[in-house]
Parts: C-alpha cells; sequence; structure tokens
C-alpha cells in the first residue's frame, strides 16, 4: 500500500507553468516558497518567471502575488510592506519579492537602493543567469566582459 | 470566451495544474522502484513539481533476517513532467533513467 | 483711501486698460511687495491676506513664481476683496507698493504699474522727502531698526516682514491694526509676541503721514 | 461644522489626503507638489495622521509603491507633477488596469524642454489614455474639495479606478487662498473606510498583475474602459451628495452665461475664474460670449459639452497644452463631441499659457473677438492660435 506525501498539488508554485523544460529559477522558486511557506506575498519583476507562470486565466501561484512592471519589484513590495504593517496584517507574514539579474542591477537597482535603504522587512531574491533570458540573452552588467548578442527572443 | 475579473486579478490560486505540460516532452523518466532509495533529491530539483512523494513498504535482507520497512518512493507525475531529466541526471543511486517515449 | 473704500478702477490695467470700465466699481484691492529672497516678502503678502480675511474679506496671497535664492529681489503679492475672487492673473496695477530693502530702489522700478498717485512704503532710515518717485505718496519706516531691536532675523539679515506690515495697516487704512497683529502671531513660527511688538511699533513710527 | 482656513492649494490636497484618514502615501518631491509629502509627513509626526510614509527614491518607485500598497488593501495617495508624473508614465497605466483607486494630486507643470516649473496641462494630458480619471481644480477650495470627493469616486464599487486632482502650479499651488473644510466626523461619514474587493490576502491567494495574451487582452481593456464610460452617473450622484452635504456644487463641466452666447470659450483650471470676470466684462461691452470650465477631462463629458455649447457659433478652446504636429488635445476632445452632430458650431483653437506665461483678461479678449471675426467669415484659419506669443522670437524650423 502506498500513501501520497507530496502531491504536486499540495504546491506554492504549482506544476501546469511554461517554464522551459529544465529551467532553473522554476527550482529555485519551488525551493525558496518551501522554506518561505503559505504566508507569503510575492512582488515580481517582468521576465521569464512572470510570463511563463502567469499566463491568463492560468496561475501557477497558490499563494498572493503581484507583478507591475520590470524595474519596480522593490518598491512593489515596499508597498506592500507598508500597507500590511499600517493595516496590522504584517504579523508573521513574509513579503518576498523576485526578479532576475537585469530586474535586480540593471533597470532594478535605483528601486532596490531605495527599498535597501528604508529598510523595509522584504527579502529580495536575485536569479542570477548572467544574461537577459526572456528577450532572448543579450548583455547585461553583471558579466565580466562583453558577450555576443543573443538570437532575438520569443 | 474568457472569464474577465476585475483588475485582471485571477482569482483561481495554483489554477495552472489544469495546463497539462506533460504533452511538451520527448523523453519520459522511468523510475526503478527496487533502486529508488527515497531520499527526495529528484523531488527537491524538478522545476516542474511533477515529482510526488508516496510512502511504502518494502522487505528487506537486513543482518540474515527479512524485514518489512518504511520507504519513500518517486513517482512522476506525467500530466506535468516535461522530460528535462534533471531527476535522472540528479538521482544520487542512478534509480531513473530517461526513455524515449512514443506519442 | 481709508478701511472700506476701495479704488474705483480696474486693476488688471494691462489687461482691460485702466477706466476702460469706469461703470462698474470695482472692489478688488492689491498690493505688491518687493524683497529679497530671505526678507520674508512672501510672508508678509500671507499676513495681510490673513489680517483681512480676519475682517471678513476675501483674499488671495502669492509670490512671483520665481526660482530666486536667498538674496535675490523677488515679489509677491495680495489681493483683497469684498466678493469672491475669480481673478488669477498676476498684478500689474497694484493699489499699494511696499519695499521690504531700499537698495532693490537702484535695481528696479518697484512703481511700475502702480496706480496713479498710489502709496509706496519703503523700509529706509531715510525720510519721504528723500525719494522722488514722481506722482507716487510715499511713506517710510525703520523696519530694519524696529526688527533688530526686537531680535527678529540677525542684524546681517533682519527679518522685516511683520514690522512693515504694520506701517502698512497705518498708510493703508485698508486692515485693522488688530486684525495685523492677530495674523502676525498666527504665522510667526517663533518669537511671536517680538513680531506683534514690532508691528505695534511699525505702526507708530512711520513717516509722511 | 465648516472651518475655514487660508491655505496654499497644495495644504489643501495634504488636508483632504489627512481628512480622508489615507493609509500609505509614497512620494518623492518634486516643484510644485513638494508641499503635499511635507504637510503629510507634518501631519504624521504631530500624531494627526496615522499612516505609512514611504520615502521613495523615484516617482516611478512613488506609483509602483502605491500599486503595492493599494493592492495590499491600503486606502493610497500621493503627488507629483510634469516630469515626476512623466517617468511615472507606464506604471500608471498598470495601477488603472489593475482598478486600483490610488488618488494623486497633480501640480499641473510644463514639461521639459526646456525645462520650466510653471502652469501648464502638458503633464496630465499626456497622460490622458492611461485610464486614469483626472479632474481639474479652479481654485483651492475646489483642490480640496475635487481631492475628498476623489477618494469617494475611485473606491465606489461601480468605478473602482485611480484618480488624479489637477491643480495650476504655483497659481494655486503656492497661492494662499481662503478653504473652507468640514469636520472631520462629517469627513468620515462621507468617506466610510476602502473596502477593496480583492487584495493581497494570505488567507485568499490571487493572482495580481497576471500575463494577458491575445485571448484575454482585448477583454481586460474593454472591461476597463467601460468602468470610465459608465462613470458619469457615479461621479454626478457623489457630486450631488457633497453638494448635499456640505453645499458646494460641482459639475463635470459648467456653463456660465452660454444660453445666448454667439461664442463660447471653453477652458480647464485655474484660467476659468480670470475667464469668467473676463466674460462678464465683455457681456458688459455688448459681446455676447459665454464660458465653459471643464473639471473632469477623464471620463470627458461629450454629451455635455455639445448641450452647452451646441448653440453657439463658434466654440473657442483655450488650452494650456499643446500635441504638437496636431493641435491642443482639448480640440480633438471637443470636435469629436460634436462630430456625429446635425448641426454644430465652428471650433477654434487658441494655445495659452503655456509654462506659466500669465493668461490675462485681456488674452481671453483676443480670443473672443478672433472667434467672432471666424464666425463671421464661416472658416477657422489657420486652426491653431498662440495667444500672446511674439512669433518673430521663435522662428520655426532651423535658424
Amino acid at each position: 500500500m502506498t500513501v501520497v506525501i507530496r502531491n504536486t498539488d499540495k504546491e506554492l508554485f504549482t506544476s501546469g507553468h511554461r517554464g522551459c523544460a529544465g529551467c532553473g529559477e522554476m527550482t529555485a522558486v519551488r525551493q525558496v516558497l518551501m522554506v518561505a511557506g503559505p504566508n507569503t506575498i510575492v512582488a515580481n519583476a517582468t521576465g521569464c518567471l512572470e510570463v511563463a507562470s502567469t499566463g491568463y486565466p492560468e496561475t501557477a501561484w497558490a499563494i498572493p502575488w503581484i507583478h507591475v512592471a520590470f524595474e519596480n519589484a522593490a518598491a512593489v513590495a515596499s508597498g506592500v510592506e507598508a500597507a500590511l504593517k499600517k493595516l496590522g496584517k504584517k504579523e508573521g507574514v513574509n513579503v518576498l519579492a523576485f526578479a532576475g539579474d537585469g530586474g535586480t542591477f540593471d533597470i532594478g537597482l535605483q528601486a532596490l537602493s531605495g527599498m535597501l535603504e528604508r529598510g523595509h522587512d522584504v527579502k529580495f531574491f536575485t536569479f542570477d543567469n548572467e544574461a537577459y533570458m526572456n528577450t532572448g540573452i543579450q548583455n547585461h552588467r553583471l558579466l565580466p566582459g562583453p558577450s555576443e548578442e543573443g538570437e532575438e527572443g520569443p | 470566451m474568457v472569464k474577465i475579473y476585475l483588475g485582471a486579478v485571477n482569482p483561481h490560486p495554483g489554477s495552472a495544474l489544469r495546463y497539462k505540460t506533460g504533452t511538451w516532452r520527448t523523453m519520459k523518466p522511468v523510475v526503478d522502484e527496487q533502486k529508488c532509495i527515497g531520499c527526495w533529491f529528484c523531488y527537491m530539483y524538478c522545476p516542474d513539481s511533477a515529482i510526488q512523494m508516496v510512502k511504502r513498504t518494502i522487505k528487506k535482507e537486513i543482518g540474515g533476517q527479512v524485514k518489512e520497512i518504511e520507504r519513500d518512493l518517486a513517482v512522476i507525475n506525467y500530466d506535468y513532467c516535461k522530460g528535462c531529466g534533471i531527476c535522472a541526471a540528479e538521482c544520487p543511486v542512478k534509480a531513473i533513467e530517461m526513455v524515449y517515449e512514443e506519442k | 483711501m481709508r478701511a472700506g473704500k476701495f479704488y474705483n478702477v480696474s486693476s488688471y490695467g494691462a489687461a482691460v486698460g485702466a477706466g476702460e470700465s469706469e461703470q462698474e466699481v470695482m472692489t478688488v484691492y492689491e498690493v505688491r511687495f518687493h524683497g529679497r529672497g530671505g526678507q520674508g516678502a512672501v510672508t508678509a503678502a500671507n499676513i495681510l491676506a490673513v489680517a483681512a480675511f480676519k475682517e471678513g474679506k476675501e483674499v488671495q496671497a502669492f509670490p512671483m513664481f520665481g526660482v530666486e535664492r536667498r538674496g535675490a529681489p523677488v515679489m509677491a503679492f495680495t489681493r483683497i476683496d469684498d466678493k469672491p475672487i475669480d481673478l488669477k492673473t498676476l498684478i500689474y496695477s497694484p493699489d499699494f507698493v511696499v519695499v521690504l530693502d531700499p537698495t532693490l530702489m537702484d535695481v528696479i522700478d518697484v512703481t511700475e504699474g502702480l496706480k496713479e498717485g498710489g502709496p509706496v512704503l519703503i523700509n529706509t532710515t531715510k525720510s519721504p522727502e528723500e525719494f522722488d518717485l514722481g506722482s507716487c505718496k510715499v511713506y517710510t519706516v525703520d523696519a530694519t531698526k524696529i526688527a533688530v531691536e526686537n531680535g527678529l532675523g540677525t542684524p546681517t539679515n533682519p527679518i522685516v516682514n511683520t514690522a512693515i506690515i504694520g506701517s502698512f495697516a497705518k498708510v493703508s487704512g485698508i486692515v485693522n491694526l488688530d486684525s495685523v497683529l492677530a495674523a502676525v502671531r498666527e504665522l510667526s513660527p517663533v518669537k511671536k509676541e517680538e513680531n506683534v511688538k514690532a508691528a505695534e511699533e511699525a505702526y507708530k513710527a512711520v513717516k509722511g503721514m | 461644522m465648516e472651518m475655514k482656513e487660508i491655505i496654499r492649494g497644495n495644504m489643501a490636497t495634504a488636508l483632504a489626503a489627512k481628512m480622508a484618514r489615507v493609509d500609505v502615501v509614497p512620494a518623492f518631491p518634486i516643484t510644485p507638489s513638494t508641499l503635499f509629502p511635507e504637510k503629510i509627513s507634518e501631519y504624521i509626526a504631530n500624531g494627526e495622521l496615522d499612516a505609512e510614509m514611504i520615502l521613495v527614491e523615484s516617482e516611478h518607485s512613488a506609483i509602483s509603491a502605491a500599486i503595492g500598497a493599494s493592492a495590499a488593501g491600503a486606502r493610497v495617495a500621493t503627488a507629483t507633477a510634469s516630469q515626476g508624473l512623466a517617468l511615472m508614465h507606464e506604471v500608471l497605466f498598470i495601477a488603472s488596469a489593475m482598478r486600483l483607486p490610488i488618488v494623486m494630486a497633480i501640480g499641473n507643470r510644463a514639461l521639459s524642454g526646456p525645462i520650466n516649473i510653471w502652469a501648464d496641462h502638458s503633464d496630465t494630458m499626456a497622460e490622458r489614455d492611461t485610464g486614469w480619471m483626472q479632474f481639474y481644480a479652479e481654485n483651492n477650495q475646489e483642490a480640496f474639495d475635487l481631492m475628498l470627493m476623489a477618494f469617494r469616486i475611485a473606491e465606489d464599487r461601480r468605478v473602482l479606478l485611480p484618480a488624479m486632482v489637477g491643480l495650476d502650479a504655483f497659481t494655486l499651488t503656492h497661492t494662499m487662498e481662503p478653504v473652507d473644510y468640514p469636520s472631520q466626523e462629517e469627513v468620515d461619514d462621507f468617506l466610510p473606510p476602502y473596502q477593496p474587493p480583492y487584495t493581497l490576502d494570505v488567507n485568499r491567494p490571487m493572482t495580481f498583475g497576471s500575463f494577458a495574451t491575445p485571448e484575454s487582452y482585448m477583454e481586460f481593456k474593454w472591461s476597463h474602459t467601460r468602468a470610465l464610460e459608465e462613470s458619469p452617473p457615479v461621479i454626478d450622484e457623489i457630486f450631488e451628495e457633497y453638494k448635499k452635504r456640505f453645499g458646494r456644487e460641482y459639475k463635470r463641466v459648467t456653463g456660465y452665461m452660454t444660453e445666448d452666447a454667439d461664442v463660447i470659450i471653453v477652458a480647464m483650471g485655474s484660467v476659468s475664474g480670470t475667464l469668467r470676470e473676463a466674460v462678464r466684462q465683455m457681456r458688459k461691452d455688448g459681446i455676447r460670449v459665454g464660458a465653459v470650465k471643464i473639471t473632469t477631462f477623464r471620463p470627458f463629458p461629450f454629451k455635455e459639452i455639445v448641450e452647452l455649447c451646441g448653440g453657439a457659433k463658434i466654440v473657442a478652446i483655450a488650452e494650456r497644452a499643446i500635441s504638437p504636429g496636431f493641435a491642443g488635445p482639448l480640440f480633438g476632445e471637443i470636435a469629436g463631441a460634436f462630430i456625429n452632430q446635425p448641426s454644430r458650431p465652428l471650433i477654434s483653437d487658441f494655445i495659452i499659457g503655456l509654462g506659466g506665461r500669465d493668461v490675462t483678461l485681456k488674452d481671453f479678449r483676443e480670443i473672443a473677438s478672433t472667434a467672432l471675426k471666424e464666425a463671421e467669415e464661416g472658416r477657422v484659419e489657420p486652426l491653431v492660435k498662440w495667444i500672446n506669443i511674439n512669433p518673430e522670437e521663435a522662428p520655426p524650423g532651423g535658424e
């Protein structure tokens, strides 16, 4: 006799998302949410993760999740955290922000700097795959040297 | 017809489950139940949450005696498995094999 | 020109042409303040507005919307009327001009647009006779001395607005001293009583009456 | 119990936000709106307001944080102007598409270049297609009232859209005027706490800001657009309730001496009062002129404009913005309002007061006389006339 102890429908980041087969970012998100647990709100930057996980009318997120734009995940998370504090709902709730390396260090650096300086209780996760993956593997500022432009993205 | 919610909110958490990504696959992982030691590595690494862990009872010879012991087993959910092969690569006892499947 | 009696001309001279609409009694009274950034010309305009408001008048006070920094010539305006003020234009032909810093008079024509024979109140040690401003009626007060004596600002940077607005009440008769003093008390962030005293002293010290 | 104080326009909007008991204010300073966040932080420091202020590092982050806070269920207000509003541009669409009732005071100011800090409507006109409601105040009293009503309208379940309240740079933001305001109890009675339909709640997880493919994007856009289209009766209802409670009347568009007018001048914002004074003066000279003030630019009052202006020989639009290569943006809307009418007045466009150039009674006289001449000739040529500029000093094209 077998007993199912962990089923796919208990995941906080579920199956059925449209990430590439073998995508490391999806594994990372799953693992972060395993630790963070269900009392978690995620602010997500524009990128592969957002595109692949929330194509309407489906969503792979089983926790509250918000996406606004590419460069502002840190600012959106700041607003969420401040509102929870004011409304007395912050206790026991994690506010996380997810972004790629572009959404963190290039276009997203300013918002991140502000969020860190203000000292919000937000945990910011960067998935560093060393390129702009969503648009087709272009160069970005964290690369140690110049790279060749990739082919056109989807 | 698409049901439209106010503010483009999607109030159905985890509704991606109705999108079966198993059709994306060209090779599928097959778990050798005899070899699987229930270590959960494949479960942790699967990008698609497509591995279920189940409990089972197996008979095993320990110190000359056959005993019934509990051991976890990885079961692939082929509805969602995209066939990326990470589970097979990460399995420490090579209990998962990637095989071509005819659709 | 005393309390309740306002100029009987359009104050929008630049816009309509003075005297064009004589048949209508315009009740609006417009004041222009000249100062240097940091002297408190804007606050003077505000104090006057608050004082007139206390007497039941409709008011509007605004700075000349510039980007001037401390020391630069600045202007501020107050508009007072018996009826709601619709106008949102700048003031081109004031009924009264207040000069917070006499050195400005070498730089700009403070009487520009001032109605014929209109009053000019100047913060100076000089007497009115020492100024030649054509047909304009000149009044003077040593507001700097009064401000310094009352410890307002610093000797190098005295804040003269509360003093000179006391003199304005005396010369114009548009607002009562009591309303001015109440407004000064309300708008002074610090040294309220010193500011009130300065306004009272300047009310009495004005020359040219 | 009504109270009255002499305050600047920025203070009027900050006071309204305080009395609305805003929960979160993310803000970044910009002339001429800086006094708004200053007053809010003062209210918080004094204990007069219990709110979270987020001192963001840009306007882009201000509106982004506003979205996060609003989605989490907070009542949110902020303020900006000009370049700050332009920097928010991409995010403004998202706030409205997410149907978040954020209220934002705008110190209407010219856009660079050259850089200029004075009154001009180019900043909000450039955001007309973002799906926000837009209200324009004529004076500080209107700035207070519209700001307060904006929360109530924005949060109405039949609307649920963000709103901008425009007040002209300096002419209102920095001008002291008497403002009547109700007691806190009266405001609380008028504006109950915000009850969001959906929030970021761990007990009821939802996804905000989904990725929409061609299969659903158009339906979302349609739904959002309908919310704006169907908001006018709700706005009218709330304006009416406000009048009953506080005695001040608001209309989406207001006519003045329009009934028998040959020429009607249409304007928005702080020049509206000067325009009324000009109309009174011109009437004394026997010129049959009327005025129309637009308070809600979005949703645009097409029907009401036609009703008010339909009888005139010519409609002269006096606007503080220009869409280079076309005309003023207001011209397009008003021409659109009349396009399917069986008979319609001539429509003539005048550009006034860009970058804070003072708009005087004389300017309105010139507009009226030019328009009347056009009506007499039966043609509007050229379509766009710039008022009170010196063309010799502004050569078109290269040197």
